[in-house]
């Protein structure tokens, strides 16, 4: 027996630029922390910039509007419209989360260097999930994701809560991914393949035990990630525990992270297995919706209120995908959710930056601390208003639109199922409306605790944030055709 | 030609109320001059009218060939019958005079505003002018020195535009719009000393009881648009004449109007704001609660007189809603007038049985007895209303029996003026109202087939016995025995009212003894029956009726009733006869040598009649009114602010509102549950993890 | 040789597994019964691999095999990091944030 | 000139106070008079575009959109910025500027706390915003936008400058409409997604124009979708059941909240019905209309009942609404010219009458510092002028003749002697009836109202305080409304002669109907 | 007769590599002493390694052996040592929580077992299941470059993440 000789693969570098100038940048940092204990300051930049450079390929990519392959004949990695969406967005994200965490690391001893290297090893993490079209490369995606999540969200050494948040978002996370990794296994022995278009050529249509299983099993994985309930219970407590910025980090780039997986699995992969995964996505999209909102009408966190709010937000981005499942459908649902995650990631971040901001001066997330912000801090409070009710999906704030398009997926099956979710979004953002409401309530009509009228001092970077936050909301809002024609356009090719 | 004109009127009364309003204040006489200087404008443009319709139904009839026949018709004492043909012939129908313009259009339909001019409303321009320009001179002095003066007469100029706009309206839009109107300036006036809670209320009963009729009027209305398509008054008149609606449709729009006259009217049981509306000043309740607003609903069913005509089938001759409303007020009304010590409510009750009289007549079909009894009751009942007003502004009270009694030798001028007009009332010929409340009586004997209508003939003729008795009664109260109370203060004497009050009385007075010649019965042509030959309409739009003419039997037998009225009146009261047990043998002494022995049954008659009518009736027809009507019209508002309070305090706050907090309490509710799930062990989220995702699977692979 | 012999003792191994992570106290010992799911993984992907004679199986356990490595790693420095702060990896008493 | 309006006139009525606003946000808060000035100049100009609008407007053919724009706005769902005006929105949108302007006006002295005018009028304009764009917007989903932009300053207005129980009213407030407008959008899309052209292609379109008279849903479908609508546009008019918000959100709105809420917002509902829910589904409009009416003929007899149980003049006053708005649904859902002519007649009077009521409200709260009606009394002595001007306003609220109110009730009534065909007649003349004896509550409630505020002495605690009439800013604010209740009350056809063939057209889809069966 | 042969065997071994990894493995989950159930554990793996050679890859199993027994144990019991668990017998290592922990594992059990005998009923693995590691390597580089890569950089941060995380201050 001979042994076969090995040709190296082609690979296209064009396409695989993103990740690698984010890879060189995240090991710069690192040298540049080892270098000299000095120049913290220099080190938050320098993440910004790497992603900033990094976004540069995404663009010209995005011009030249060719689908490729970056493996020469290999579809287990492809560079589409939709990865380069997606890729752009959690690259903007990422450079939003490391401008709300200037300061924020820089104030309270961190490690800075290392914390910079891990936010960016998760945003390859990302960017490489983007692209992944079989289950090797989604499964060390997720876990490049993953584990410096796990690592940051206890960041906060010293502090018990911290710890406490990392431990469970850890074992939690663990705990996801052995079965997701047990239902791929099974998917990979019922086809022998570890690609997605080879696993849905040979699933075809129709489904059988041991396939459903499977199926639920991977999904399970990532639901975990988007915190869909019951798979949601770590998000309050990793989100209250960690350090702010990484909460928003959590709360919008590896949330998107699971969903992009959720579609590149169920759109590329087992497209044809739709009665497996339509009804469990029903079921997720409505317990996920009303769970969250419902415990978020309880919250006297802030942060934790967020963090249900994201729950119940992640069971609006499911619901499109309960009635994706016909070719007819298909389009419109893959838009609905690109739609929603882009205009979610402004709205959340923007959130966020604000929470921190205020956090700056107050040392709390309690929600008394937000008493009477209107009285010192008119300017933080007029754009988290538009945050909260961009949320609560209020024209003309961007959300409205987000909404509309999940209403419309749904109602676009025509089915009783589609029309009776989308009811249940309807009365769920209506219950929505009365937590982000309290929030408002508290900055605009009650009165500063104890009188404290001294302003906030917001620094640079976190204005950036929020100023691109916001004028990203009201804009699309406003002329929402901008992301419109991003989310039609977001396609997955070779499928 | 001034006909054409009419609407100056109302136009220059609503300007001088602006005037008055906004530059009353600054003006020397506070604005009095500008209400006067108005209506006598108006008043000259009635008389003017009046001449103009005049000569307009002399031209139509074309000159006297026509009366001569009247009068030789009179002269044979032919048939009614043939009478009847004569002066259908002799009388051609004469088109009213209608001026119109286009006001607005809605879904189709036209709503044109303007003015309708024949013998009603000219009639109506005389009494309303007259009455208002008398009150206005009347008040200069009456409410001088009130704190509201300014705001007093721009209303009385208010009211008088609306009033006029009424009786000339051309269209029911127009009508119910001015129809409010009066209401809204009655309800002003009514509490123009809103200080004291009563008049407020008074107002405030006034205005909603009337708005109760309403909701008559507005469906009525509406009804006869939707069967006529039309606003028209003529249009409507002229349909129902020529049985182009339905027969059921006419009657149930009589009976929503008829809610309507009962209302505005005063008429049982509506009428108890009427009694009360008396707390406004009293050239107020001269003009508006006698002489004109409150015969706005007699003016309605005159106005709309072939739709009640043809609705309530009076034609037929069957008792019917109006003679029976009208007839249960005349009595019930005077018997009410029995009792009271406030001269203005018994002027009050006077005027809700005299309205009685109207109604019924309509009701019984003698229009033309109606609207001249109209006539005439405006003139002697505003006398009456304002005599009592002078009385009350020298006394300062208008209690009979406390403060007055005696005030003949005070108040000379006062007192004849008030007799005429009281002796007018009571219908003792040759005055003002005999003449009127004759021919009613007198339709009320000869109209309706098997006369069906004696009843209300009988009714009416008790009605004239009772009011002659009650009137008697007031004016001795008044005028005679000794001084009471304020009356015989010796510090300040009463005194006689100043001209300004005094010389409005002169001329009522002298209104209430020459307007009774007005329908003068015989005489030659182009005297007799000239009321009717003016006034009543002839033509498409007015139904035919019976023709009515005078009856001396009944003339002689309402007269007697009125002198009997007031013969035994005058034995009690100023004789103090009948007085306990006693009296009654001394009555029947004063019958018999009174009525020279007629078989001693006037000593059963008068017993039973003064007796009773004195006693239990009118007590308990009082105690009725006060206890049983006045008390249903409070219950009902009363319970209805019960009910109120229950469906909000309840219903409103509990149950709706409940609902929907109950959700939001339930939401949070499961939300405090379940938030038992987040238990904070890492190891319990585990099994959450797992278990869902075998639960999930589970479900999956063993249905799919 | 029958695929399900493999496949069962993995489905064994996964159940063992997660039963250990679910009621063991001990941070420590929740990794080990970590690493039995993970093995019950590997023994599929590798049973698969033979059935349908491709080497993919093995890639993908190595792939398992060092991703479990780092897990571990991180793992046990969190543990460490919590002992030092609380003395102690009771997970029991790790609930300062709940509700 | 005309040109220029054509294409730019509605486009301007509704961003200039935007403009205004973004001005003001840049300008610092402490310059309080520069504030109130760009206020009012910007509401001012707003008002003079609408009027120049009114002045270039075709009566001849109101029932046609005119000044219409139609610019591509979100392709990705085809809709369009199509924006245009016609007989129904012209009066609403004049109505609308005037009662803008005279706010601003009106809030020179009157600062509810806290005060801070530059939020206050920022707020004020917003709302001007999606006011106007509500009723010019002819694209639904441009429509659902403007008719939300309304809530979060409302929310705000009534949430910060409000009354004892602010919170709970703007919360209550925001959910209640929030909770219509997620079914609305729901049947919009519905719409969108199943409405069939004449030869049966799907239209996919929300441009309201095109999904007049759709084709080709089932019934049932219909009705629920008019459903999801019914729920949105009734609970911002509001309905009888849907109502319980509104006389929290009024009692605790601050005065000027309160007056555009009961001039404006109320109106955003009706209009919804007029030109959204029966033109695009008359069938179920037809199905629906006898349950309208009922709910219509409740809220007139339940809200005067309710009025006639408040000890608080403001609350009152916003029952009041129920039983007027009452009378509105009655119109519209007679399914006539004349019901329909009425109810926009009625939106107007009622805008203008219990507008002038609540500024009384609130400048009688200014000066007693109370509302409750026992402590109140003999106004009429205090500030004489104030009282004349109240009981005026609540005659014309009681619909009495020769003011505007009851060109609102009467044709309403009239109306409903016979609805459109395939309407029950009995059961709307039982309806006549009700509706007419709501005139008797009406009538109770507010001259009771009346009589224990304006007549009668003052009680012991303001005996002998002084109390300044009238001022200046109020005057000028309410001298154009009371001008407006009595011109309208006298020519009735500056509105409806605006109206009539628009509600025609508006009513095409019903006639088609009646004439198939 | 020899595959006979080979077959018998392949059941026989197969059958104690079974017993031992099930043993081991319900040792490790239930035993009361931190230590044995590190041991425990090693034997587990060691019979995983086992029937990965027994299916034919030696690589992966001779990977597992020295990976999981070579590297991860020892840091298990570097955890165990720093984290001053007791060495001697303990007796509270499963909470009172184990109802819970059979509540969820015996479903799963079934569904698991319940699954794969209906999809997999009786199906053979090929006698010939050896594959060259050459092969394993090509497949790697080839295909799977990029996670491969990719895995390198998660290594480097995990592996400094840790340390940050662990070091004392």
């Amino acid at each position: 027996m001979n042994v076969l000789a090995f040709t190296a693969p082609h690979v296209d570098y064009h396409a695989l630029a993103p990740e690698i100038i984010l890879t060189t940048t995240l090991i710069v940092v690192l040298l540049v922390d080892l270098a000299s204990e000095r120049n913290r300051a220099l080190l938050g930049t320098l993440a910004g910039i790497g992603l900033l450079a990094s976004m540069v390929p995404v663009l010209t990519l995005a011009v030249d509007g060719t689908d490729r392959f970056v493996l020469s004949g290999n579809p287990s990695y492809v560079v589409d419209n939709f990865a380069l969406t997606m890729k752009a967005l959690f690259i903007v994200a990422g450079y939003i989360v490391v401008l709300l965490s200037t300061n924020y690391v820089a104030e309270g001893d961190y490690y800075e260097g290392e914390y910079y290297f891990l936010l960016l090893t998760s945003v390859l993490g990302m960017v490489v999930m983007a692209s992944s079209r079989d289950l090797i490369s989604i499964f060390i995606a997720l876990e490049t994701l993953s584990i410096p999540a796990y690592m940051l969200a206890t960041w906060r050494k010293r502090d018990p809560k911290s710890n406490e948040a990392g431990l469970k978002y850890y074992l939690m996370g663990v705990f996801a991914t052995s079965i997701m990794l047990y239902g791929m296994s099974l998917l990979f022995g019922v086809t022998g393949s570890t690609v997605l278009v080879d696993i849905s050529a040979s699933l075809g249509s129709g489904t059988t035990p041991i396939v459903t299983l499977g199926i639920v099993f991977c999904v399970v994985g990532f639901a975990f990630k988007v915190s869909a309930v019951p798979f949601h219970t770590w998000a309050p407590d990793t989100y209250e525990g960690a350090p702010t910025p990484i909460t928003a980090f959590l709360s919008v780039s590896s949330k998107t992270g699971g969903f992009v997986a959720i579609l590149s699995l169920i759109f590329v992969g087992f497209f044809g297995q739709h009665d497996v995964w339509e009804p469990m996505m029903w079921a997720l999209a409505v317990l996920t919706m009303t769970v969250g909102n419902l415990i978020a009408l309880r919250q006297t966190n802030v942060v934790r209120l967020f963090a249900y709010s994201s729950i119940a937000q992640a069971g609006y981005i499911l619901a499109p995908l309960a009635v994706a499942g016909e070719l007819s459908t298909r389009q419109e649902s893959l838009s609905a959710v690109v739609i929603y995650l882009l205009i979610y990631a402004a709205m959340n971040l923007g959130a966020f930056g604000v929470i921190i901001a205020v956090a700056r001066k107050t040392r709390s997330a309690e929600l008394e601390s937000f008493n009477g912000l209107f009285e010192y801090a008119p300017g933080l409070t007029v754009v988290m208003t538009v945050f909260l009710f961009a949320l609560a999906g209020i024209p003309p704030l961007a959300g409205w639109f987000a909404k509309f398009e999940i209403f419309r997926a749904t109602a676009n099956a025509g089915t009783g199922a589609g029309y009776v979710l989308a009811v249940f979004v309807g009365i769920n953002s209506v219950i929505a409306l009365f937590y982000y409401a309290r929030v408002a309530q508290a900055m605009w009509m009650q009165s500063a605790p104890d009188g404290d009228r001294t302003p906030v001092r917001v620094p640079p970077a976190l204005v950036g944030a929020l100023g691109i936050c916001v004028v990203a909301v009201v804009v699309i809002g406003v002329y929402p055709q901008l992301v419109a024609k991003v989310g039609d356009m977001a396609t997955f090719a070779f499928t | 030609m001034i006909l054409h004109w009419v609407w100056l009127m109302p136009a220059i009364m609503a300007t001088s109320f602006v005037v008055i309003l906004l530059l009353g204040k600054r003006m020397p006489k506070k604005g009095a001059e500008v209400g006067i200087a108005a209506v006598g404008l108006c008043f000259v443009i009635a008389l003017l009218s009046a001449g103009s319709w005049i000569t307009r139904v002399n031209d139509a009839s074309g000159g006297h060939t026509v009366k001569e026949q009247v009068a030789t018709a009179e002269e044979h004492g032919a048939s009614e019958e043939a009478a009847a043909a004569e002066v259908e012939e002799a009388h051609p129908p004469v088109q009213p005079v209608v001026t119109e313009r286009n006001w607005f259009e809605s879904g189709g339909v036209k709503f044109t505003i303007g003015t309708l001019v024949d013998g009603l409303s000219v009639m109506m321009f005389i009494v309303v002018t007259i009455i208002s320009l008398l009150v206005h001179i009347y008040s200069t002095d009456y409410v001088r020195g009130d704190r509201r003066y300014t705001h007093y007469f721009a209303f009385l100029s208010l009211f008088t535009a609306s009033m006029l706009m009424l009786v000339m309206s051309l269209n029911t839009v127009q009508f119910i719009t001015s129809w409010e109107l009066v209401g809204l300036c009655s309800f002003v006036l009514i509490g123009h000393w809103f200080e004291e809670k009563p008049n407020s209320d008074a107002a405030l009963k006034a205005f909603i009881m009337n708005r109760v009729g309403d909701v008559g009027l507005l469906v009525g209305m509406i009804t006869l648009f939707w069967a006529a398509d039309s606003f028209d008054i003529l249009k409507i008149n002229t349909l129902a004449n020529s049985g182009g609606i339905d027969h059921l449709v006419l009657l149930v729009a009589a009976c929503c109007l008829t809610a309507a006259v009962m209302s505005k009217s005063g008429q049982f049981v509506l009428h108890t704001w009427l009694p009360d509306a008396m707390a406004g000043p009293t050239p107020v309740s001269a003009l508006i609660h006698a002489a004109t607003m409150v015969v706005a609903g007699i003016f309605m069913v005159a106005r709309l007189y072939s739709v009640f005509f043809h609705g309530l089938s009076i034609g037929s001759g069957n008792t019917n809603l109006l003679a029976v409303i009208g007839g249960v007020t005349v009595i019930g009304g005077a018997g009410l007038a029995f009792v009271q010590n406030d001269i203005k409510k018994v002027l009050a009750y006077s005027t809700v049985s005299q309205l009685g009289y109207m109604v019924m007549a309509l009701g019984v079909g003698a229009w033309t007895a109606a609207l001249f009894h109209l006539f005439t009751h405006a003139f002697f009942k505003a006398g009456l209303f304002l005599g009592s007003g002078s009385v009350a502004h020298s006394v300062h009270s208008f209690d009979m029996k406390e403060d007055m009694g005696g005030l003949k030798r005070f108040m000379p001028k006062t007192f004849w003026t008030f007799a005429i007009c009281t002796v007018a009332l009571i219908g003792i010929p040759p005055l003002a109202g005999f003449w009127s409340k004759d021919e009613i009586l007198a339709g009320g004997h000869e109209l309706g087939v098997h006369n069906v209508y004696e009843t209300f003939m009988i009714v009416g003729i008790i009605g004239a016995l009772m009011t002659a008795a009650y009137m008697t009664r007031c004016v001795y109260l008044t005028f005679f025995g000794e001084p009471r109370g304020a009356a015989a203060d010796p510090h300040h004497h009463p005194h006689e009212s100043g001209p300004l009050i005094v010389v409005p009385l002169y001329i009522l007075a002298g209104l209430a003894i020459v307007t009774g010649l007005a329908n003068f019965p015989w005489g030659p042509d182009g005297i007799n029956l000239r009321f009717e030959y003016f006034v009543q309409p002839v033509g498409d739009y007015f139904p035919t009726l019976g023709v009515i003419t005078f009856n001396p039997y009944v003339a002689v037998f309402s007269t007697l009733a009125g002198a009997t009225g007031i013969l035994l009146a005058y034995l009690y009261w100023f004789r103090g006869a009948f007085h306990g047990a006693t009296s009654r043998n001394k009555a029947a002494r004063a019958g018999y040598t009174v009525l020279l022995n007629k078989y001693y049954f006037d000593h059963l008659y008068t017993d039973i009649i003064v007796g009773d009518i004195k006693g239990p009736i009118a007590r308990a027809s009082y105690w009725f009114n006060q206890n049983v009507i006045d008390a249903v019209v409070n219950g009902v508002g009363v319970g209805s602010r019960e009910a109120a309070n229950f469906l909000y305090g309840t219903v409103d706050q509990g149950i709706v509102d409940g609902a929907v907090n109950g959700s939001g309490f339930g939401a949070e509710g499961t939300g405090q549950l379940l938030r038992r799930l987040q238990s904070g062990k890492v190891q319990q989220y585990g099994a959450l993890l797992f278990g869902g995702a075998v639960i999930l699977a589970g479900i999956l692979v063993f249905t799919l | 040789m029958l695929l399900n012999e493999f496949l069962l003792l993995g489905a064994a191994l996964f159940a063992i597994g997660v039963y250990g992570v679910l009621v063991r106290r001990n941070g420590v010992m929740v990794l080990m019964s970590i690493e039995l799911i993970l093995n019950a993984v590997n023994i599929n992907l590798i049973a698969f691999g033979a059935l349908h004679h491709t080497v993919v199986g093995q890639v993908f356990a190595l792939f398992v095999i060092t991703i479990a490595a780092a897990e571990v790693g991180v793992g046990l420095a969190i543990v460490l990091m919590l002992y030092r702060n609380r003395s102690s990896i009771d997970l029991d008493q790790i609930d300062a944030m709940r509700g | 000139m005309e040109n220029f309006l054509n294409h730019w006139g509605l486009t301007l009525a509704v961003f200039i106070p935007l403009i205004g606003a973004a001005l003001m946000m840049v300008i610092p808060r402490a310059r309080e008079d520069l504030h109130k000035w760009i206020a009012l100049l910007t509401s001012a100009v707003v008002f003079g575009v609408t009027i120049l609008i009114a002045s270039y407007f075709d009566y001849d053919n109101s029932g046609q959109l005119q000044f219409v724009v139609n610019r591509s706005w979100i392709d990705a769902i085809n809709s369009r910025y199509i924006v245009g005006i016609d007989g129904i929105s012209l009066p609403l949108v004049l109505l609308t500027a005037l009662i803008v302007v005279s706010v601003v006006i009106y809030s020179w002295n009157h600062w509810p706390d806290p005060k801070n005018p530059k939020a206050f009028l920022i707020l004020t304009l917003i709302l001007e915003t999606g006011m106007i764009g509500t009723f010019v917007a002819q694209d639904l989903i441009l429509f659902f936008v403007f008719f939300e932009v309304v809530l979060l300053p409302m929310y705000f207005m009534i949430g910060v400058w409000g009354g004892e129980r602010r919170l709970y009213a703007a919360i209550k407030f925001f959910l209640f409409t929030l909770f219509g407008s997620a079914l609305m959008i729901v049947s919009f899309i519905a719409l969108y997604f199943l409405a069939k052209g004449p030869n049966g292609q799907p239209l996919n379109t929300f441009s309201m124009l095109e999904l007049n008279n759709a084709q080709g849903i089932a019934h049932t479908t219909q009705l629920l979708i008019f459903g999801g609508m019914f729920i949105g546009f009734g609970i911002k008019v509001p309905i009888f059941p849907f109502h319980t918000w509104l006389p929290d959100a009024h009692t605790e709105a601050p005065t000027q909240g309160s007056v555009i809420l009961a001039a404006i917002l109320l109106k955003l509902g009706a209009y919804g019905f007029i030109r959204v829910a029966i033109p695009i589904l008359p069938e179920a409009a037809e199905s629906w209309a006898p349950w309208i009416a009922l709910l219509a003929v409740i809220g007139i007899i339940y809200g005067a009942l309710c009025c006639l149980a408040q000890t608080d003049m403001k609350r009152l006053i916003a029952f009041s609404s129920v039983a007027h708005m009452g009378f509105v649904m009655l119109g519209i859902a007679t399914l006539t010219t004349f019901g329909l002519n009425a109810a926009v007649m009625g939106m107007v009077a009622h805008g203008l009458i219990t507008g002038m009521l609540f500024y009384l409200a609130g400048s009688i709260k200014e000066r007693f510092h109370t509302l409750e009606i026992r402590r109140l009394g003999g106004l009429l002595l205090q500030a004489p002028r104030m009282g004349w001007i109240l009981g005026f306003c609540a005659m014309a609220s009681l619909g009495l003749p020769g003011l505007a109110g009851f060109w609102g009730e009467f044709p309403a009534l009239l109306a409903s002697y016979n609805p459109a065909e395939g309407l029950s007649e009995p059961l709307f003349r039982v309806y006549l009836v009700v509706g007419a004896l709501g005139t008797v509550f009406a009538a109770g409630y507010l001259l009771w109202l009346l009589q224990r505020t304006a007549f009668g002495v003052p009680k012991e605690e303001w005996e002998g305080e002084h109390f300044h009439d009238v001022e200046a800013p109020e005057w000028i604010a309410w001298l154009p409304l009371l001008l407006l209740i009595v011109v309208i009350g006298f020519f009735p056809n500056i509105v409806f002669h605006v109206t009539d063939t628009a509600v025609q057209s508006a009513l095409s889809g019903v006639q088609t109907l009646t004439a198939a069966k | 007769m020899i595959l006979g042969a080979t077959m018998v065997a392949q059941h026989i071994t197969f059958g104690i590599i079974a017993a031992i990894v099930i043993v081991g493995a319900l040792r490790v989950v239930t035993t009361n002493n931190v230590v044995h159930a590190a041991l425990w554990l090693v034997a587990v793996l060691s019979g995983v390694g086992g029937s990965f050679i027994l299916l034919g890859a030696e690589f992966v199993g001779v990977t597992q052996i020295l990976i999981y027994v070579g590297a991860i144990v020892v840091l298990f019991l570097f955890g165990i040592m720093l984290t001053r668990a007791p060495i001697g017998r303990e007796v509270n290592l499963t909470g009172s929580s184990w109802p819970m922990g059979l509540v969820v594992a015996i479903p799963i059990a079934g569904v698991l077992a319940y699954t794969l005998i209906d999809a997999f009923g009786t199906d053979h693995i090929g006698n010939d299941t050896r594959q060259l590691t050459a092969q394993v390597s090509d497949t790697l580089f080839q295909n799977y470059l990029i996670p491969f890569e990719v895995v390198s950089v998660l290594l480097l941060a995990a592996l400094i993440g840790a340390i940050v995380l662990a070091r004392k201050e």
